[in-house]
């Protein structure tokens, strides 16, 4: 059942992300670095802001106010790797998602997904992706593809898994260090990594002495949709009330696009 | 007895049902799942020999220091340097995708006279022969990108053999002149306009200190900085010079409007503190300030090397103008550089793209992109000390390219190759022995002193370093220059009522992957989106999301209207243009 | 793990269900091909197609019932209300002239206007009777199995083509073809019956012709011209030698289906 | 000369002529040729070929899979009466039944294999099937049921006047006859699955509250509900498609007591549902969805799919015809039976599009907008087909085979 990435010997672990909403600047370098990691493909001229793929989105939000009262803020937005009853992970047909009881990240398996799109009505943070075209790269740039990941083929479903490729390299490093265990910060994804303003802090939410677990726990910190009940393990983290507030409760007004 | 249909009916039953116990239709399954896991198209990554190379990223003033992951040679991806002084281990978007634009359309791949391929010789013969020809009161410029590195230098001796020459910057190039700003005591930032959240200085450098500084963003456009900033103060278009003023009587303590008076209490309460960007009016405050040369405002630094604006130059006097393109997010205005050429000027763009300043040149030089040649990063902008580094290539320099450098050499006849100039401007660093190495793969500070030799720290450098100078105790006394170029604020006319102004930069000039990425997140409103404020829109007949055409003297283009409660009624906001007047109808 | 067993396990017994029922109903097709029981299933299969008009029990024709739908395929010989009604009351004897149509009374009538006439030699005479043979007078084709062929009740006897359409007739016995007639004979097969004795039971005899033709006749009165709701031939009209000539206008396809209950 | 036409058709019932036959489906057969090319481009292309996003994964097509299944619930339930409950006035129209069933199925799969972006993968679902997703009890449901529909319609291919010439195939038919209460029970058994199965499809939804339900055991009562609507809304369109279809063909083809009994069911079935769904729209808006962060009345806040939806769905096209099918004297009226029938049906599908796109369409993000979307011609040509191949079939069966055995009485 479990994938390669449980191995015996790997010390089980909870991986969660804390973003600091106060500190995003909204440049996109996690977008970018993730793209670039992951391998995926420029859109095509004719895609859509709503057929593009982007495992990591940064949304602006407003506090809804006018001029000249008016503040922006930035969420990114990436898989939240629910760990209770994971909705995608329930309705997939044919196990093309799986969750890691090693690392709770919850895995898509292109090379298994039927391309039925179920589990991304079932996603409420809309963080899983169709591949509606062929992936396509400008003449020569598929040299700088990740060698790691594999690009999907059109027709199938991806989203983020935590950089999965850094995860086994580092597994790989630490296995030839002889050690059982990663060591902080020896496993990051390529949006932390980037983040210029340093606003994401990743690691195990199980061991209660890492930087990411204490933030979970600080007071400003909060999940998304958190009474869906499925336990996401990405927190935010904002000392401005209304940042906070436009990110948890639903907007009343009736307006529209 | 012949065949009939009955037969036909039995056979092909009869021949389905035995199929079927075949293994043919088991190996079809298998066959189908294999092609669809190596869907026809989709390329495999190449796998091969993985190396860590570090080089100097030159797409902006920021001189970050970059960490590529190569496989057999081709970075695919790039990073910050932890621990370097400049750029804190940061790396903004376009300095991630840099490895991208080796590959972007829209290249200059050979040397074009009026867009016709010519042969570099004879680009060479012909610029030559146009400067040769240049009249009494026609100059010879080069529009430098970046002045204060070793190309400057090439630029200047060239041009010093010349009769009339001149060596400029853009308009926005070297805003502190040869001061640097201390950022890290830095309590509070008057910004006028300046993008001191998306892309001033070194983002890294900037965002490590975020926490540290108040910041009041007083500019017309709710940009991105002005959205995120602790005090947005909405000036009308051209504004700044009264609420400088405004300020500077609060900070003396006479009595100015609520808003100026809580901006100056700020300022005073948050010690030391600057402000940057609108030239007169953010040095006037910073005089006020006393913020010049004390820690937490301008240092000073060595190695100034002062280029004349383009924008402060004479009208028409241009005949020659060599522009080298300036980086992706510094604005060239055409129009301020349109009004200093003189008559059948000759513009020689030395530039990697065809849609920059090539669209206004008679001759294309192509140069290389980021990484594609060896180059040079200078001081970082607003760095403290004066500062160098190299940015080794990590490409092949694709044939028919040439460095600016390069063509400015083979203009002046100098045999020597870029190389051996920056291989010179180490020698020199070497022999004035002061300041550290930063080596970017151990993050070590070595002192230059420690070098054995200059080729030890030619080498040091070609592997990845960043050379940091002392800080000086100088005392220098000029005062700031008056950093970037105001123009003349735009007011509205009865035919231009409103005002457009820009936001925040269009999304930078580079990698697909990039422009894919802003575009569908909607983070960077593309050059063609107009922001306006709903009640404007309605007022002027737009509908929200609808394609309008903006008028504004002597141009006009179509954009897509963005209804934004945030803007400031009566004005329009679109991505990277000059303020001015402008009238907005539906298309 | 269960969860899977008992969700597989259900969908997979489901499969092997349905393809056990039609495997099943293939197996029994053969097994009735073996037993050359082909015949007496096509009848069986085709008589629920009949109009419900045409599948009245003979005993309403009678009016012992009013209103009754034979559900034995005209086989009597298996039908206890038959072989009670008949034990009570059998037959009176009828009169051989029905509305100018000749039913000799020594004969049996099948449903199909098949007659069979038992021979002193023990063989079977079976010709068409007379409504039958003014449905398919001097037809274009006739098609009579081979001397030696066996023949079974209700199964096809022999064929007869008219104006378009494809007859089969009726038997009204199990049986071996020893001999072939045809139209011009009067009679189209000698039938030598199975177990050398003539069953009866489920053929028409004496007074029950009557009502039936009568009954016939409306049938073929509405077939005829589905309009008309008048019965002129039961108050004594008399039907034509050649009704196919005499109704050029009828779809005697249609016609012949009806009569010769023929879905 | 006897035409091979009607060589074909069954004995004793009139047809229109082949003229008229072929001007018929002509239109039909080039909108089934443009469907096709739109599908065609689809599978060639890629699903971008549609206007479905990543917001709006699923469109046109599921909504159609779902209301078109609904509809040929007809052919189980009819079967479910005739075969076990043993209402034999069903005879009637067990045969049309079949038929529509088989062509809304069939039909609803060929969509399906056109809507997922792999469909050379199709087959995987029965190699590695996660039992936990409702996804894969449809799939397994449905596929077992085409079959067993598809040997449900060979008797009455066989039964085809030049088939029947064929001893053989009669033999078969009458021996698959006799057995076919056995399929009857097992299609009525997978029926009752994938219906319901459907339904779960969204309830189990627990991230999307205004699709998610709570329910007994692992099924959301949108899984009770579906079967029952199913049941309800079958017998209502068979009942209409038999209208049309005598409308069309200009003759009876129906004993009158048919119809009536077809309402009468119907509306039984329909009234038990429209309470039930009543509860459980109440229990949704005062519990499910508040405990889950959504205020209710959120939902219905976003133009257009204002509260008139609840309104329309619940009672104009569910309590109404309910009452109307449910009394005698306006169910003998034909006027009334029919439009009532056509509501149900038309509830049905109001039922199914504000699961499948209204649930889509509603932001579940805070900082979210409310999404729009527009089928592309390619998607709109493909449902389109399967509508076409619908007529087609059904033309030619009700030409060639006997869709409704007691025409031939009724036609003298």
């Amino acid at each position: 059942m479990n994938t390669t990435s449980s191995r015996p010997g790997t010390k089980p672990a909870r991986y969660g992300m804390a973003v600091d909403l106060d500190r995003c600047t909204g440049c996109g370098a996690c977008m970018i670095a993730c793209a670039v990691e992951n391998n995926v493909a420029p859109a095509g001229p004719d895609a859509t802001p709503r057929t593009g793929i982007t495992w990591m989105r940064v949304y602006q939000i407003s506090n809804g106010a006018p001029f000249p009262d008016s503040r922006a803020a930035f969420v990114p937005i990436l898989c939240q790797q629910c760990g209770k009853d994971t909705p995608c992970a329930a309705v997939c047909p044919q196990e093309a998602v799986e969750v890691d009881p090693a690392t709770g990240i919850v895995d898509q398996m292109p090379q298994r997904c039927l391309g039925c799109r179920y589990c991304m009505t079932a996603c409420p943070y809309h963080a899983r992706y169709f591949n509606w075209w062929d992936p396509r790269w400008p003449p020569g740039m598929e040299k700088t593809l990740n060698p790691d990941v594999a690009p999907r083929m059109r027709g199938v479903v991806e989203k983020c898994n935590f950089c999965h490729g850094r995860l086994h390299a580092a597994r790989d490093r630490a296995a030839a260090a002889g050690r059982r265990e990663l060591l902080p910060g020896e496993y990051v994804p390529a949006c932390v990594e980037a983040c210029p303003a340093g606003a994401m802090v990743f690691g195990d939410l199980d061991d209660a002495a890492s930087e990411v677990a204490r933030l979970a726990r600080d007071g400003h910190s909060f999940r998304i949709l958190e009474r869906l009940g499925t336990e996401p393990k990405i927190y935010y983290r904002t000392a401005r009330p209304w940042v906070r507030q436009a990110a948890t409760q639903q907007r009343k007004e009736t307006a529209n696009a | 007895m012949g065949f009939t249909r009955r037969d036909l009916l039995r056979f092909s039953g009869g021949s389905a049902a035995g199929l079927l116990l075949t293994p043919v239709p088991w190996t079809l399954l298998h066959d189908t799942a294999v092609l669809t896991e190596n869907w026809p198209g989709v390329p495999r990554p190449r796998h091969g020999e993985i190396a860590t190379r570090y080089t100097t990223c030159t797409l902006c003033a920021a001189g970050c220091g970059v960490r590529a992951r190569c496989v057999e040679g081709q970075p695919v991806s790039l990073a910050g340097v932890a621990g370097h002084p400049g750029s804190r281990g940061a790396l903004c978007p376009a300095g991630l995708a840099g490895h991208h634009l080796t590959f972007c359309r829209g290249r200059a791949t050979e040397p074009l006279a009026k867009g016709k391929p010519v042969g570099i010789d004879h680009a060479l013969a012909s610029v030559s022969a146009a400067i040769a020809e240049c009249g009494s009161g026609e100059s010879v410029a080069i529009l430098d990108a970046r002045p204060g590195r070793a190309a400057s230098l090439v630029y200047r001796r060239f041009l010093a053999g010349l009769p009339k020459a001149v060596h400029c910057a853009p308009p926005d190039a070297q805003p502190y002149g040869g001061f640097g700003i201390d950022l890290e005591n830095t309590r509070a930032i008057l910004s006028f306009g300046a993008r001191v959240l998306d892309g001033w200085l070194s983002p890294g450098r900037v965002l490590a200190n975020r926490s540290c500084f108040q910041l009041i963003q007083a500019e017309a456009a709710y940009s991105r900085t002005a959205s995120l900033a602790d005090v947005w103060v909405p000036l009308p278009p051209g504004g700044e010079e009264t609420f400088a003023a405004a300020v500077a009587r609060a900070l003396q303590g006479d009595d100015a409007d609520a808003q100026a008076a809580h901006v100056a209490r700020i300022l005073l309460h948050n010690q030391p503190a600057i402000a940057i960007g609108g030239g007169a009016a953010a040095a006037r405050i910073n005089q006020i300030l006393g913020s010049v040369g004390r820690p937490g405002g301008f240092l000073p630094r060595r190695d100034f090397m002062p280029a004349t604006n383009i924008a402060a130059l004479p009208d028409h006097s241009i005949r020659v103008l060599l522009i080298e393109e300036p980086a992706a997010n510094d604005s060239l205005p055409w129009d301020v550089v349109a009004r200093k050429l003189a008559q059948n000027p000759m513009v020689v763009a030395l530039t990697p793209w065809l849609d920059g300043c090539a669209q206004h040149a008679d001759y294309v030089i192509p140069a290389p992109v980021y990484l594609e040649s060896l180059d040079e990063a200078p001081t970082p902008e607003g760095c403290t000390v004066a500062g160098f580094s190299l940015s080794p290539a990590l490409l092949p320099t694709p044939p028919k390219l040439m460095a600016p450098a390069e063509f400015i050499l083979r203009l002046a006849h100098d045999p020597s190759a870029y190389s051996e100039i920056l291989k010179q401007r180490v020698a020199a660093i070497k022999k004035e022995a002061r300041g550290t190495i930063f080596t970017y793969a151990d993050a070590k500070s070595t002192r230059v002193a420690d070098f054995a030799s200059a080729d030890d720290l030619w080498k040091a450098m070609l592997g990845g370093a960043a050379w940091f100078d002392d800080p000086i105790r100088s005392s220098r006394t000029e005062s700031l220059p008056r950093a970037g170029w105001s123009n003349p604020p735009a007011v509205p006319s009865p035919e231009y009522p409103l005002v457009l102004i820009s936001a925040d930069s269009p999304p930078p000039h580079g990698s697909p992957l990039m422009s894919k990425l802003y575009r569908e997140s909607g983070l960077r409103r593309s050059a063609i989106a107009a922001a306006v404020h709903p009640e404007t829109g309605r007022a002027h007949g737009l509908a929200d999301g609808g394609r309008a055409i903006v008028k504004i003297p002597g141009d006009s283009f179509t954009a897509q209207v963005i209804f934004d409660a945030a803007v400031m009624p009566g004005v329009i906001q679109s991505a990277g243009r000059a303020s001015s007047p402008a009238s907005i109808r539906r298309a | 793990m269960l969860s899977h067993i008992v969700f597989l396990g259900l969908f997979y017994s489901v499969l092997a269900v349905v393809s056990a029922t039609v495997g099943l109903s293939l197996f029994r097709a053969v097994q009735d091909f073996r037993a050359r029981r082909t015949e007496a299933i096509c009848w069986q299969a085709t008589f629920p197609d009949l109009p419900a008009r045409g599948r009245v029990c003979r005993h309403e024709l009678t009016g012992e019932f009013r209103h009754r739908t034979c559900d034995k395929a005209f086989d009597c010989r298996e039908c206890q209300t038959h072989a009670a009604l008949a034990a009570r009351h059998p037959p009176g004897p009828g009169e051989p002239d029905i509305f100018g149509l000749n039913f000799p009374l020594d004969r049996f009538y099948h449903r199909g206007h098949a007659w069979a006439h038992p021979e002193p030699d023990g063989t079977v005479t079976v010709g068409l009777d007379a409504l039958g043979a003014r449905l398919v007078a001097d037809p274009e084709a006739t098609e009579l199995p081979a001397v030696g062929a066996h023949i079974q009740t209700n199964g096809a006897a022999w064929h007869v083509r008219k104006r378009g359409a494809d007859v089969r007739v009726l038997s009204p016995l199990d049986g071996e073809v020893v001999a072939t007639g045809g139209s011009q004979h009067g009679w189209y097969l000698k039938v030598q019956p199975d177990g050398g004795r003539f069953d009866a039971r489920h053929l028409l005899r004496g007074a029950e012709i009557r009502p039936w033709i009568a009954r016939e006749t409306e049938r073929l009165q509405s077939a005829l011209d589905p309009t008309s709701q008048a019965l002129t031939m039961a108050d004594g009209g008399v039907l034509m030698d050649d009704l196919a000539t005499g109704h050029p206008e009828a779809d005697w396809d249609a016609v012949c289906s009806e009569m010769f209950l023929q879905p | 000369m006897p035409d091979v036409d009607t060589q074909r058709m069954p004995r004793g019932v009139r047809r229109s002529s082949p003229r008229q036959f072929l001007l018929w489906i002509l239109p039909w057969c080039a909108l089934l040729a443009f469907g096709l090319y739109g599908a065609g481009l689809c599978l060639v292309k890629g699903l971008n070929q549609t206007n479905m996003d990543n917001r709006f994964a699923f469109g046109l097509w599921i909504f159609l899979d779902l209301t078109v299944i609904a509809l040929g619930a007809g052919a189980f339930f009819t079967g479910f009466l005739l075969y076990i409950f043993k209402k034999n006035e069903l005879k009637a129209v067990i045969n049309s039944a079949v038929v529509i069933g088989f062509i809304c199925y069939s039909g609803a799969v060929a969509a399906l294999l056109v809507d997922v972006g792999q469909p050379l993968r199709f087959w995987f679902t029965f190699w590695h099937p996660n039992v936990h997703s409702m996804l894969t009890e449809v799939t397994f449901c449905i596929s077992c049921y085409l079959t067993v529909l598809f040997i449900e319609y060979i008797p009455i291919l066989l039964k085809n006047r030049k088939m029947r010439q064929v001893p053989s195939f009669l033999v078969f038919e009458f021996e698959l006859h006799k057995l076919m209460p056995v399929l009857a029970g097992v299609g009525t058994f997978l029926s009752f699955f994938h219906q319901g199965s459907l339904g779960g499809l969204y309830g189990v939804l627990r991230a999307r509250p205004f699709a998610f339900r709570e329910g007994f055991a692992i099924w959301p009562s949108t899984f009770f509900l579906f079967i029952l609507s199913a049941a309800a809304a079958g017998p209502a369109f068979i009942l209409l498609t038999t209208w049309l279809v005598s409308k069309i063909s200009r003759k009876p083809l129906v004993r009158p007591e048919v119809l009536p009994l077809l309402g009468r069911i119907s509306g039984i079935l329909l009234l038990a549902y429209i309470l039930l769904k009543a509860i459980d729209t109440l229990v949704w808006i005062n519990s499910t969805s508040p405990a889950r962060g959504f205020a209710a009345h959120q939902f219905y806040a976003w133009k257009p799919f204002g509260a008139w939806i609840l309104f329309v769905e619940i009672v104009a096209f569910g309590l109404l015809p309910a009452l109307i099918l449910l009394r005698r004297r306006l169910r003998q009226s034909t006027p009334w039976l029919v439009s009532a029938a056509g509501l149900v049906c038309l509830g049905i599908a109001t039922n199914r599009f504000v699961l499948t796109i209204q649930t889509l369409a509603l932001p579940t993000l805070p900082f979210d907008r409310f999404l729009t979307y527009l089928p592309s011609w390619q998607e709109t040509a493909t449902f389109l087909a399967v509508a076409a191949y619908g007529v087609l079939v059904y033309s030619l069966s009700f030409r060639y085979l006997t869709l409704f055995p007691q025409e031939k009485d009724l036609s003298c």
